[in-house]
């Protein structure tokens, strides 16, 4: 089977007249550490909602693992209103998953503005998101019958929580841990739905340079530990240059530049982006 | 020390409770055998088991699932109508159904089986309405099954269908609490159970729910209500789990119907009015929405201050030759209401907020070792 | 075949007059709080009482009206004040059973206070005269409603557009928090739309009680259910909306509550089936249609929430 | 805040119970009756009848001790869901006998709890067959819905001169339901033609039912419906200046409904069990209290006409009494024991019950109100042998 494990064609996003991704196209190898970047409001996080199926792409299709998950074109009132690149090339039966869908094939993500279950333990957080991957239907599970099963996901919960060093906060309520931790909560509690693909979305926001550093020593640790490829939307440079194979840069929705760290860091366009970015 | 994690604290507090609940089915049975039935506490304790298990059903939804439904009376409707039409006696249905030649079903099956009839019947219904109205968002879920309510009331109503339902007319004669009763062959109760019965029936339904909530689909209804969003991005079905919590909760409203219409020995639509939703939803809130013990309690408050302790409000009281000013017909009724608004109104979490049994135990022993 | 559904027409033209003015109340203070004030309804049977027993300790008529509406504002100021107000940071679940908490205090007052009897409403003369047009004959009330209803909502729709407190409430409904940065007094706005609303019910329950002559302390429920229904199904935040959906929904309530004999008269059917059963459940499965094809209802502007 | 106001909760449900004190022995007489809901206005008026009946006889000497007589009442709400805990209520009290209720929905929904605990109860003017029919403790002291049905119908057919009627009965009441059933039953065997519609509980727009009515062309408009229905529908049958005669059962017959009617230009016919003046004395005596009474006159409407309900909740007190005299106790079982040979001669006709505990009645009285005054006029006395 190919190499690529996420391959986005011609993704195009449009918001009433907003076109928030414009044709964009880009793909992920099994193995790699890509990063998204871009100055704010570039596109990048309504791009990672396309990937996980919570927008509808106006346009364009999304392979996981050669797999359609997305695939559209214009449609309706769109069709006319319609401002993004070639709409020709995905007309006729078009595809969308829901994001538990997504989520099952194995992609799991963490959230720009951190999204756990206030509810819940440090601990019953990732533990809940070990549900999908149950065997037993709900009769067994109501009537605790299958006991094998719950307590190896509470051990494999409990190796998460050790990996991330969350294990001495197990029972806290997951919402009052500091910032830092919530974001690694996060990261955990996306591993526990077993993922190829993790995409995290702006993992360091938040987080003081030391914190940071141990963030990107964890990201290649958990890639290696369990044969992750990661997308990652990222603003500390240092943390991208540091950890990634390849960067894609948008701006405005357009892919502007992609390569290796060294050829973005000294990319004219991506320069003036961003200077141009910080400016407005 | 592994499978500890998390439930790391002892196992003492649960199994105290275990204790008092125990204790307290012990309790009601003694008490049943040696009080005399007439007591109003025996009215109490049925009406309370009876509402603790609608109350517990539909907190499952508004306090673990975050679906705030408001059809909670039109289930326990269809939960008390199934229950009667499939236990009234066979030479009881000429008199039941007299205005429709004795009504069309003519059979009746034991007591159990119609009770779990109920509750499929209206978990059935509510599967069916589940299907559009679930994709609604809070308040127009809420406003639209109250619709459905009122439709499932009216649709019971309808004199076409008067074979099945005797119209809009009051089905009896059905086994009631007191058939539960033993009696000797000269007819005297030897062993009184008709209240005993209730609170086993509503204790195990109960106790299936709390399994559920600690399951991992409970989880999951957890998570949800939490973050929809979040929820649906670890791979949980928002559709499918949704519909879930809503057929389960409605299975047990209506058995908790099939109760009512056993405490009441009557059943009429017109009384499943959306006033008794409120009511229930009072009840919820009142004992701590996402608490399961507290909604328990606050049934047995609730039922026991309407029924019981403020009857007297309602009646003139002199002390000596002084009559008590206010006291007439209705007035309970509002010192209950005004009550209740203290209560939402500054005791919003209620009772018990989300605490359960255990954790009560929990803090005294913590407290214990300090 | 016009002869027999005009009457039907007519009562149902006027009733729905009524449920307008009670709807208006629901979707002003919707817009605003994006609350189902369930109490709303029970303020429109409260100012029903109200008029019943300022009419029996003999003050004259010319006094009592106006002084029912000024009450019934009032009560709706008060009830927000009270009940509302303090849950104003509190999940609106907390706030929408706060409101079913003040419909049932009201419910049990008035109960308490009429000893749960049915109190005969005043006969308002002229407008509880009988006309007849076109053959059906009925009370002069259910030909002014209508016409009244569309003035009072042209005074409102005004209001709202031209006045500085109109465009404030504008700004609230549109966007809470950012308004209350711009230094518009929230708390002021809010009270205003309550008083509104409730002289709004207050103007629909004379025309209402008088109309259907008695009240009691349940009168409110299904009306201010219905009202809200027709919010809702006319998108509910849209004053117009309100307002069309109310006539909708009155106009057929009585059609369906004529439906055997329509269908008889057109030798549809051989016999009554009894329809007129569902003459409420009907208003209802409309507000499930409406909600399940367009959530926003007929005029109501489209929500997204932000991921 | 918080502290102040749970101790105020607290106290709130702390008030005790203040009992009364008092020399005789007390007999309580449960009554069980609507104070409140549609036909609170009835189940009043039925009670000021048993009231005064109390205050006329207040004690009742059984075997050879004199009983203070007390009234225990229990508001049963008019709906068939109040009506088991105020059951329950008197249940719990141990009243020896009850008296009631006013509506046949409640009383049938009240009734298991009284034969669980063997009380026997004395229907007042509960009209329903299934009140009495296989039950040992339900008893009844007025005429039955099969029996005022075909009174009503055959005056209706012979007297009005009808061919079609429209019957309109609340969705779910047992009297309206079943009275109008029965009314259809004997009209169409008359040779009459029957429409027949219902409508919900709360429904105060009866302005499309009217216009039903007319469009069927009914020659008689026969709702059997709760005083707080019909004013409704006498108002706006009037404000539609409706031709045909609107008939009704035993329950319109309540000043209030007459009020409603008075200055309209409609034609009210009902039955009934009472007319005033049937009995002087208890006419006289009646409307004394009632003037001397306050509370009494305004739980009669305002004024002090005489409703049949009132007459008939005073012989029910009688009854009781004379079934108390006859157990010689005031155990509830030995009172049922003694229920079924009890006779005697009320004001609203001699009372005996049959084998299933329902009074012999074959008469019943025919009003009109009389629209300039606002009166109940006697137009005759009905009997179906």
């Amino acid at each position: 089977m190919e190499n690529n494990i996420l391959r986005i064609e011609h993704l195009t996003m449009q918001f009433g007249g907003v076109v928030a991704v414009n044709d964009l196209s880009m793909e992920i190898n099994r193995g790699e550490i890509v990063a998204l970047i871009g100055p704010n409001g570039a596109g990048k996080t309504t791009a990672f909602n396309c990937v996980t199926g919570v927008y509808e792409p106006t346009n364009g299709q999304i392979l996981f693992c050669g797999r359609q998950i997305a695939r559209s074109s214009p449609t309706g009132k769109m069709r006319k209103m319609y401002a993004g690149n070639d709409a020709s090339a995905f007309v006729g039966d078009s595809v969308r998953l829901s994001p538990d869908h997504v989520t099952k094939l194995g992609i799991a993500r963490t959230f720009q503005n951190i999204r756990l279950f206030s509810g819940m333990t440090v601990f019953d957080n990732v533990l809940t998101a070990k549900h999908l991957r149950r065997k037993s239907n709900f009769l067994v599970s109501t009537l605790h019958l299958n006991y094998a099963e719950e307590k190896r996901m509470r051990e494999e919960t409990w190796e998460l929580l050790k990996a991330v060093h969350l294990l001495d906060v197990a029972d806290e309520m997951a919402t009052s841990l500091p910032y830092g931790k919530q974001r690694l909560l996060e990261i955990a509690r996306a591993l526990a739905t077993k993922p190829t693909l993790l995409l995290l979305d702006e993992p360091a926001a938040g987080m003081n340079p030391q914190e940071t550093e141990e963030l990107s020593a964890f990201i290649r640790q958990i890639k290696d530990e369990f044969q992750l490829s990661i997308f990652i939307i990222e603003h500390h440079m240092n943390l991208v240059m540091d950890i990634s194979d390849r960067i894609y840069v948008i701006d405005f929705g357009r892919l502007i530049a992609s390569g290796v760290p060294a050829e973005i860091q000294n990319n004219p366009a991506v320069i003036e982006a961003y200077l141009g970015g910080e400016d407005q | 020390m592994k499978q500890f994690v998390s439930d790391r604290k002892s196992r003492t507090p649960a199994i105290l409770s275990f204790a008092v609940i125990a204790l307290f089915y012990v309790l009601v049975f003694i008490a049943e055998q040696h009080l005399p039935s007439t007591s109003m506490l025996f009215t109490v304790l049925k009406k309370g088991a009876t509402y603790a298990l609608v109350a517990v059903s539909m907190n499952l939804l508004n306090g673990f699932t975050g679906i705030f439904s408001l059809g909670q009376a039109g289930f326990m409707l269809i939960g008390a109508y199934t229950y009667a039409i499939f236990t009234i006696p066979l030479d009881q249905r000429a008199a039941v159904y007299q205005y429709f030649q004795g009504g069309a079903v003519q059979f009746s099956v034991p007591v159990p089986v119609a009770l779990i009839f109920a509750g499929l019947a209206a978990a059935f219904f509510a599967f069916l309405i589940g299907l559009p109205v679930l994709r609604l968002k809070s308040d127009y879920l809420a406003i639209a099954t109250l619709g459905f309510a009122e439709i499932i009331r009216a649709i019971f109503q309808w004199n076409q269908l008067g074979p099945i339902t005797n119209g809009s007319n009051m089905l009896r004669m059905f086994p009631n609490f007191n058939d539960f009763n033993i009696r000797n062959d000269a007819g005297e109760v030897t062993v009184y159970l008709s209240t005993t019965i209730p609170f086993v029936i509503s204790g195990v339904c109960i106790a299936l729910i709390v399994l559920l909530i600690h399951s991992g689909y409970g989880r999951a209804f957890k998570a949800i209500r939490d973050d929809e969003i979040a929820a649906e991005a670890m791979g949980i079905n928002l559709a499918h789990h949704k519909q879930l919590a809503f057929s389960i909760s409605s299975f047990f409203a209506g058995v908790g119907g099939a109760m009512l219409a056993m405490y009441q020995t009557t059943v009429q639509a017109k009384s499943f009015t959306s006033a008794m939703t409120y009511e229930i939803l009072l009840i919820v809130v009142i004992g701590g929405v996402g608490s399961v013990t507290g909604s328990v309690f606050s049934s047995f408050l609730f039922v026991a201050c309407s029924e019981w302790w403020l009857r007297f409000l309602d009646e003139k009281q002199m002390i000596g030759t002084f009559e008590v000013p206010l006291l007439r017909n209705g007035f309970r009724l509002v010192v209950f209401s005004v009550i209740i608004m203290i209560v939402v109104l500054f005791f919003r979490r209620g009772i018990m907020g989300t605490k359960e049994l255990p954790d009560l135990f929990r803090r005294k022993t913590k407290e214990g070792i300090k | 075949m016009w002869s027999t559904v005009f009457p039907y027409l007519l009562s149902g033209i006027s009733v729905g007059g009524q449920y307008a003015l009670i709807a208006i109340g629901y979707t002003m203070v919707y817009g605003i709080l994006r609350l189902i004030n369930f109490a709303h309804g029970d303020v429109f049977m409260v100012s029903g009482i109200i008029m019943v027993y300022l009419c029996a300790s003999g003050i004259p008529l010319y006094i009592c009206i106006p002084l029912v509406l000024v009450l019934t504002a009032f009560i709706g100021f008060l009830i927000e004040r009270a009940a509302y107000k303090p849950l104003r940071s509190a999940p609106r679940m907390s706030v929408m059973i706060s409101a079913i908490g003040v419909s049932y205090t009201l419910q049990n007052l008035v109960l308490y206070i009429t000893g749960g009897l049915n109190q005969i409403y005043p006969t308002i003369p002229w407008i509880s005269n009988s006309v007849t047009i076109l053959g059906a004959t009925t009370k002069m009330v259910t030909v002014i409603t209508p016409f009244l209803t569309i003035f009072l909502v042209f005074v409102l729709v005004f209001l709202i557009n031209r006045t500085k407190i109109g465009m404030a409430m504008r700004a609230v409904s549109k966007d809470f928090e950012t308004s209350q940065l711009m230094g518009i007094k929230i708390n002021s706005v809010i009270s205003i739309t309550f008083v509104i609303g409730s002289f709004l019910a207050g103007v629909g329950s004379i025309l209402y009680f008088t109309n259907y002559t008695t009240v009691i302390q349940t009168s409110g429920a299904m009306p201010g259910l219905k009202a809200f229904v027709a919010a809702v199904f006319g998108g509910i935040g849209s004053i117009p909306g309100a307002v069309v959906g109310a006539f909708i929904i009155g106009i057929m309530e009585n059609i369906i509550k004529g439906l055997d004999v329509i269908l008889f008269k057109a030798g549809l059917i051989a016999k009554p089936l009894g329809l007129a059963t569902f003459s409420d459940a009907f208003t209802f499965a409309l507000l499930i249609i409406i909600l399940i094809v367009k959530p926003t209802g007929l005029f109501g502007e489209k929500t997204t929430d932000k991921v | 805040m918080k502290k102040i106001l749970s101790v105020l909760l607290v106290l709130a449900l702390m008030i005790p119970c203040f009992a009364m004190a008092d020399d005789l022995p007390v007999v309580k007489i449960g009554v069980f009756e609507p104070a409140s809901g549609d036909s609170g206005a009835g189940g009043k008026q039925e009670t000021l009848g048993m009231q005064y009946a109390n205050q006329e006889t207040p004690t009742v000497v059984i075997g050879d001790t004199e009983y203070k007589v007390e009234l225990v009442y229990a508001d049963n709400g008019s709906s068939t869901d109040k009506a088991p805990s105020a059951a329950q209520q008197l249940v719990s009290q141990q009243v020896s006998v009850a008296l009631g209720s006013y509506g046949s929905g409640v009383s049938i929904a009240g009734s298991s709890y009284f034969k669980e605990a063997n009380i026997p109860v004395i229907g007042v003017t509960c009209t329903n067959p299934q009140v009495t029919l296989n039950n040992t403790h339900y008893f009844r002291i007025c005429f039955l819905d099969p029996f005022q049905g075909t009174v009503l119908a055959n005056y209706a057919f012979k007297e009005l001169g009808a061919k079609t009627a429209y019957c309109l009965a609340e969705l779910g009441n047992d009297y309206d339901v079943g009275l109008s059933t029965y009314f259809q039953q004997e009209f169409e065997k008359l040779g009459g033609t029957v429409i027949s519609d219902f409508f919900p509980t709360g429904n105060s727009d009866f302005t499309s039912y009217l216009t039903n009515a007319a469009m069927f062309n009914a020659d008689v408009f026969f709702c059997p419906v709760s005083i707080a229905y019909s004013t409704q529908i006498l108002q706006q049958a009037a404000s539609q200046n409706v031709t045909f005669p609107i008939l009704g059962g035993d329950t319109l017959d309540s000043n209030v409904v007459a009020n409603a009617a008075k200055g309209a230009n409609i034609k009210v016919v009902i039955t009934t069990f009472y007319q005033e003046g049937a009995n002087p004395t208890f006419d006289a005596g009646f409307k004394a209290w009632l003037n001397s009474n306050a509370e009494a006159m305004t739980n009669n409407g305002g004024n002090d006409m005489i409703s049949a309900v009132s007459a008939m909740g005073y012989d029910a007190y009688y009854t009781a009494l004379e079934a108390l005299k006859a157990a010689g106790s005031t155990d509830s079982a030995a009172v049922m024991a003694a229920l079924p040979a009890v006779t005697l001669t009320g004001v609203s006709g001699a009372i005996q019950f049959d084998e299933t505990g329902d009074a012999i009645r074959t008469s019943a009285y025919v009003k009109t109100i009389n629209t300039e005054t606002g009166d109940w006029e006697f137009v005759a006395e009905q009997t179906v042998e």
